[in-house]
């Protein structure tokens, strides 16, 4: 089981609830358990254009660590995972995973 | 950049004819440092620069009692002249602090007249000194005392085809003392928040000021003769509360505005601390020099 | 869980020493090619046409008459650019909304900052592409400016952009200019406060301050006619470059090659796009390549600086010091795009202490200037101004030392971040005990000898440096020298501090790796040069190459010693047969006899690491003299304390320690975005943006702490940031020991002095909590 | 825009450049940091400001330190100009810098060779200034990488090894 932190904006899909326990082995299937618990909350955790990423702009960290993986990310049996904004303006430390780059290009 | 020609005339004759026939459009050029600063921002469009740094008069340096500064002549020659450092430590003052090594190379207090910026650290000085500019043009040499030379923000008194050769200060008196202090908020390379020169001549008794001379910097359009504060000077006692009434006096004098280099209150501050500190070192240089 | 175990503690040969940085020689000698000096055959000179409002709407462009000019190539406005919808994309260091990251590099009819690009030349040189802009007609209708937080945030405000829908706490609201609104909690911070013995609320002002780095921007392109995009640029992400510019001009990524010019500073400041699309679309137009130089004053117009804004600070303490609870309201102004590293400022701003009971709320808010950009620890030197200010503020009121309230409540492993995170293993004691035992800590202060005031302040800061994506490879030479060949342009001696943690593992001296940045076609991946990534990241990229590298090797040399690989071991750079151990091999010798066992050997590390091992702690000290007639602050004495885990290179880690104070109190005491009402920066240049120079700052004492990181092999900290967090508090409190009067806003510069001394002979309080 | 009646041609300027006679067309106009990087083609000497403000382009004219965007290259006929090219001796370093990158005195580079052209002029006449002064002689030059605490130490190593 992992210990899930949810930001104040998650709380709508799980009545104002901040932290569970919920199992998974990596950040996907936690958030498929989450879903099953909280219906609704995938829709603010996953990338809709891409279901092995996070939703832009949300940050994930594991154990005190910016999920780099994004949701393939591993998680322990006492794992601590924090959803919280992903930082705009620059940052990579203070909790988001650097953005995804590759396929950028292929908008046009 | 408005491309323009470049002229180095070898006489006075020559680069007053190249301003005459250009008129706005040419202006004399001695380190640059800030007609090519203002031309890259756009604030004005040249056709001509007119390098004066071939014309002899504008560039000979002559210690004879009195002090003849060629117009162009970089600050530098001016401080690490130990006979005129010797003579002249108000001067030097302003002449070490334009800039930095780099600009002094360069930069002439001649040029810093001509620029007018209200804030000019070269200007305040060379007025308490009564230093006499002399100008040159289609008419002839004409005389301007300094104090009288800015007539607003970058504006002075020249004419159509007039440039300034060269800066005549006079010999200093006995018991003639004079400084100049600005304050900036770093230790170099800034324009003065504020700038104070003083200058005051003792009696013969050693103790009494027989005149003296104060001109502010960067607290009017112009750096400004502090005439109020100048006059209440003589016949006072050289001491530090004489000084600080000066100080007190000259603040009136000033108008300052607030801009991002300093409040108009903090610039108000200024004045009276910088008009005592400065009398206090130009009574030290007094005292040396009687 | 991170583990916590201690190791034994490492020995180092190549780590930990001070070698020459390899590419030293090219730097002292003039000869390192930097973003302006790259040089291409047929290569003309852009220039670009900038707002001159702050928000206008553009009625018309006319490039016309520039482009019919004698030595104009071509010219282009809004119109060339491709279109992009409205999409939140990944993009360098955040998310970005497509449609803005496109018309932040031009305008589409509308100009939301001032030095916003509006149409851009290119000539046969420099001057008559400047000349050409004269040219170019342009109708603007000036719209009002939105340049403060108030202007901004209040309820019947100038809207910058109407599509902007802003997130509030998860509810989306169109009509804002506040872009976001978060809030991390934890307890009940108003119960604690109210049981709380003291609690102090203050509010202070930070102004919007730039990287300052002394290399101007400068981009080339050059559009081959079978639409391969090559861009010379000054940059810390060419690999951010190439994403974007694809992402930007519509091509296919791999369409994009980025080769990184050496890099003139950066401080984050160079990681978003600027001139690249613009120089690609002109050469695309003039069939030329095309560089563009940006002068100084668009430098502070038009890229971005950190962001200013507004801290809310409260804490609470018990009877004996001990921290219950802490609030904070953040406001900070993005500039004319969302994005101001609101949540590296919430994750920083208590991060020194443990805090039970915490509640943040932070706004990220547009207004009509220069979208902001990373800039040394984004987000956090501001919000620390706050939270070590009002420590210090906290400290005098209860009558307790604040090194000794630091230690009290200092954050420590197993301590739950603010927002969150379990911190391991930390430096945060260490370096304050660093501080405690210094010479300067036990010096006198002393009295100035003319009437000066004096004062010493202190104060802690964090950051949590970046882990993520590196890709290095490594090439044995005949001669036993190795290539490695990296992807991140190296802005203060990365070259060196990677190349020798492949030293290290070589048992080489560290000039017996040839590190080579090289552009992204000819790497693998690599995330950017920030994030205090560099050295701690790729240099695990260059550890695992060079470890392949060492595996492949015992393979070949097993092969002439007719054994197995497991039986030859490696030590102090000399392979050995563990079975007949009379046969051994220097690495140099086995690099030898590669050809003729197996062919070359080269190896790629690439790596997606983890974040910094809780980050890396600072403790500064500060020592000022205040003329209480003028208002000037002298510094007379600093100490820098950080962790570094293990300094690789511990010469650049003081560079890094003693710069980022630098930039520090230039913030603290000078730097600022002084604006007219329009929205004009009336300080555009570097005689009145007034950073330090050498004769305003001492001898910086830098100590490097090391608590070793245990996500990294031998224990590295990314340090390049966090050493810009404490110095505007410490100096801020040192101002305060000095005056007996508080600082609630930067710069802290002399009419500010002497305001603050004015209202305290007036019996004034200048906080405005 | 008026136009001018006077056609503004490049002009022939013949100087002794790191002590070799060289001779180049400049743009009346045209800044001497300009002309040394996009005519002669010596790109060591930086822009940082374009104004006189950061000392990146220091070059030595006649044996002082200028700022050579303040100075037209037309200016310089006749003249002797020293930039950092010319400043190691064939196939080796000049003590400065050696001593900046052995201090590591640098981090990104790009103000080095202003640094170095700078403090060479201030040994040249001081062979050993005090920290202040070494301090007073550079503040024309801009730093943002070191705090300068490490070129203050690689000039005083320096003036310490040339006795």
């Amino acid at each position: 089981m992992a210990t899930v932190f949810l930001s104040i904006p998650l709380r709508r899909y799980t009545g104002g609830e901040a932290s569970m326990d919920v199992p998974g082995a990596t950040l996907r299937s936690l958030v498929r358990n989450l879903e099953e618990r909280y219906p609704g909350i995938a829709a603010s955790l996953v990338n809709p254009e891409d279901a092995d990423r996070l939703m832009p702009g949300l940050g994930a960290i594991v154990d005190g660590e910016p999920a780099n993986m994004g949701l393939l990310t591993p998680l322990e049996e006492r794992s601590e995972v924090h959803f919280i904004p992903a930082i705009a303006g620059g940052a990579i430390a203070g909790g988001a995973p650097v953005p995804e780059r590759d396929g950028g290009g292929r908008c046009g | 950049m408005h491309p323009f020609i470049y002229v180095a005339p070898r006489t006075l004759d020559e680069a007053v004819a190249v301003l005459e026939q250009h008129g706005e459009r040419a202006r004399p050029f001695a380190g640059g440092t800030d007609v090519l600063v203002q031309l890259r921002g756009g604030r004005f469009d040249l056709d001509a620069i007119v390098d004066m740094k071939g014309v002899p008069e504008a560039t000979t340096l002559e210690l004879n009692g009195s002090l003849r500064i060629g117009a162009a002549v970089p600050c530098y020659q001016v401080y690490e002249n130990s006979a005129v450092a010797a003579a002249f430590p108000g001067l030097i003052d302003a002449a070490s602090l334009i800039g930095g090594i780099q600009i002094q190379s360069r930069a002439s207090l001649g040029g810093n007249l001509c620029n007018a910026s209200p804030s000019a650290d070269g200007i305040c000085p060379l007025i308490v000194h009564s230093t006499v500019a002399v100008v040159r043009g289609p008419q002839g040499e004409r005389r301007v005392p300094v104090e009288e030379f800015c007539t607003g923000p970058g504006a002075t008194v020249l004419e159509r085809g007039e440039l300034l050769v060269a800066l005549e200060v006079p010999a200093p008196a006995r018991g003639f003392g004079a400084a100049y202090q600005r304050f900036i908020p770093r230790n170099e390379m800034d324009i003065a928040v504020a700038g104070v020169g003083s200058a005051l001549t003792l009696d013969t008794d050693g103790t009494t000021i027989a005149s003296g001379r104060i001109a502010l910097a960067a607290v009017g359009p112009t750096p400004l003769f502090a005439a109020k504060a100048s006059a209440f000077l003589a016949g006072k006692p050289a001491t530090p509360e004489t000084f600080a009434e000066a100080g007190e006096i000259a603040s009136t004098e000033a108008t300052p505005i607030g801009d991002m280099r300093g409040t108009a209150e903090h610039r108000v501050e200024l004045v009276k601390v910088l008009t005592r500190r400065t009398l206090a070192v130009a009574l030290g240089r007094a005292q040396a020099n009687r | 869980m991170s583990t916590t175990a201690d190791r034994p503690a490492q020995e180092f040969k190549v780590v930990g020493s001070r070698p020459v940085r390899h590419d030293g020689v090219d730097k002292v000698l003039g000869r390192a090619q930097y973003g302006a000096d790259v040089k291409l055959s047929g290569l003309i000179h852009g220039a670009v046409l900038r707002s001159p409002y702050a928000h206008a709407v553009i009625k018309k462009v006319d490039v016309s008459r520039a482009e019919a000019a004698p030595g104009v190539f071509a010219a282009i406005t809004g119109n060339d650019m491709p279109v992009t919808a409205p999409r939140l994309v990944d993009m360098m260091e955040e998310v970005t909304n497509l449609k803005w990251a496109s018309e932040r590099v031009m305008a589409h009819g509308k100009a939301v900052y001032r030095g916003h690009p509006v149409a851009a030349v290119a000539a046969v040189d420099q001057n008559t592409a400047l000349e050409a802009l004269k040219l170019i007609e342009v109708e603007y209708e000036p719209l009002e400016a939105v340049i403060s937080l108030e202007d901004a945030m209040k309820p019947d405000a100038v809207i910058i952009h109407d599509d902007l829908v802003g997130d509030h706490l998860g509810e989306k609201v169109p009509h804002t200019n506040i872009a976001e609104h978060t809030r991390t909690e934890f307890g009940d911070p108003e119960a604690a406060f109210a049981e709380a013995a003291h609690v102090l609320e203050r509010t202070y002002t930070i102004a919007r301050a730039h990287q300052g780095y002394i290399e101007p921007h400068s981009s080339t392109a050059f559009w081959s006619p079978d639409d391969k995009i090559s861009v010379w640029t000054t940059t810390q992400a060419p690999f951010g470059v190439r994403s974007s510019m694809a992402a930007v001009l519509k091509v296919p990524l791999s369409d994009v090659r980025v080769v990184p010019t050496e890099i003139g500073g950066g401080f984050g400041g160079k990681i978003g796009l600027y001139m690249e699309p613009l120089a690609a679309v002109l050469s695309r137009k003039s069939g030329r390549p095309v560089k563009i130089t940006m002068d100084r004053k668009s430098v502070f117009d038009a890229t971005g600086p950190g962001p200013g804004g507004q801290v809310t600070a409260k804490m609470g303490v018990d009877k004996d010091g001990k921290i219950v609870a802490a609030t904070a309201t953040i406001r900070y102004m993005a500039g004319a795009y969302p994005g101001s590293s609101i949540s590296a400022a919430t994750a920083g701003i208590f991060a020194c202490y443990k805090v039970p009971n915490v509640r943040i709320d932070a706004y990220d808010v547009v207004i009509n200037m220069s979208k902001t950009a990373a800039y040394r620890a984004p987000g956090t030197p501001q919000a620390t101004f706050a939270s070590e200010s009002l420590v210090s503020e906290l400290c005098e009121t209860i009558g307790m030392d604040p090194m000794e309230f630091h230690l009290l409540n200092a954050a420590e492993e197993g301590t739950r971040r603010p927002d969150g995170p379990v911190f391991p293993r930390i430096g945060n004691v260490a370096c304050m005990e660093a501080i405690h035992n210094s010479d300067h800590f036990k010096s006198e202060l002393g009295e100035s000898p003319d009437g000066k005031l004096r004062g010493r302040g202190f104060a802690s800061g964090y950051w949590n440096g970046g882990g993520n994506r590196s890709s290095v490879t490594i090439s044995v030479n005949d001669d036993g020298v190795v290539s490695l060949v990296e992807g991140n342009p190296d802005i203060g001696g990365t070259r060196t501090t990677i190349a020798m943690q492949a030293a290290e593992v070589f048992g080489l001296p560290a000039h017996d790796v040839h590190p080579t940045v090289v552009d992204t076609d000819s790497v693998g991946y690599n995330d950017l040069t920030a994030g205090s990534r560099t050295t701690y990241a790729s240099g695990q990229a260059a550890i695992e190459a060079a470890r392949q590298v060492v595996e492949e090797i015992k393979k070949r040399v097993a092969m002439i010693w007719e054994t197995e690989p497991e039986n030859v071991s490696f030590e102090d750079s000399v392979f050995q047969n563990k079975v007949a151990p009379d046969q051994r091999f220097t690495f140099k010798e086995a690099a030898g006899k590669l050809g003729q066992t197996g062919g070359p050997v080269s190896k790629t590390g690439a790596v997606n690491v983890r974040g910094s091992g809780g980050g890396s702690f600072a403790a500064h000290l500060c020592d000022v003299e205040v003329d209480p007639e003028t208002g000037k602050v002298q510094i007379l004495r600093y100490t820098a304390a950080q962790d570094a885990g293990k300094a690789v290179h511990p010469s650049y880690v003081e560079g890094q320690f003693q710069g980022g104070a630098a930039q520090g109190i230039g913030w603290a005491l000078n730097e600022e975005y002084y604006t007219s009402p329009d929205g004009v920066m009336q300080n555009a240049s570097f005689l009145d943006y007034r950073m330090p120079t050498a004769l305003d700052l001492p001898m910086i004492d830098a100590i490097v702490v090391e608590v070793p990181n245990t996500n990294h092999p031998f224990g590295v900290r990314g340090i390049g940031e966090t050493s810009i967090v404490p110095p505007a508090p410490a100096v801020g409190n040192a101002i305060a020991d000095a005056i007996g009067v508080r600082m609630y806003q930067t710069p802290m510069n002399p009419s500010r002095i002497m305001e603050a001394l004015a209202n305290k002979r007036n019996g004034k309080n200048g906080h405005q909590g | 825009m008026t136009q001018q009646e006077t056609p503004v041609r490049k002009v022939p300027v013949a100087c002794t450049l790191n002590g070799q006679q060289t001779e180049f067309l400049a743009a009346p106009y045209q800044s001497l940091l300009e002309a040394l990087r996009e005519v002669v083609g010596l790109t060591g000497t930086k822009e940082g400001c374009n104004d006189g403000n950061c000392g990146a382009c220091t070059v030595s004219l006649d044996g002082r330190i200028v700022d050579s965007c303040l100075v037209l290259a037309a200016e310089v006929d006749g003249r002797q100009v020293d930039t950092i090219e010319g400043m190691a001796p064939p196939h080796g370093l000049h003590p400065l810098q050696q001593a900046f990158l052995e201090e590591a005195a640098l981090q990104c580079g790009i103000c080095t060779p202003g640094f170095l052209v700078a403090a060479r002029a201030l040994l040249e006449r001081e062979p050993h200034p005090d920290e202040h002064r070494i301090r007073l002689w550079l503040a024309g030059n801009l730093c943002r990488c070191t705090g300068y605490d490490k070129i203050v130490r690689a000039v005083q190593r320096a003036a310490d090894e040339t006795t």
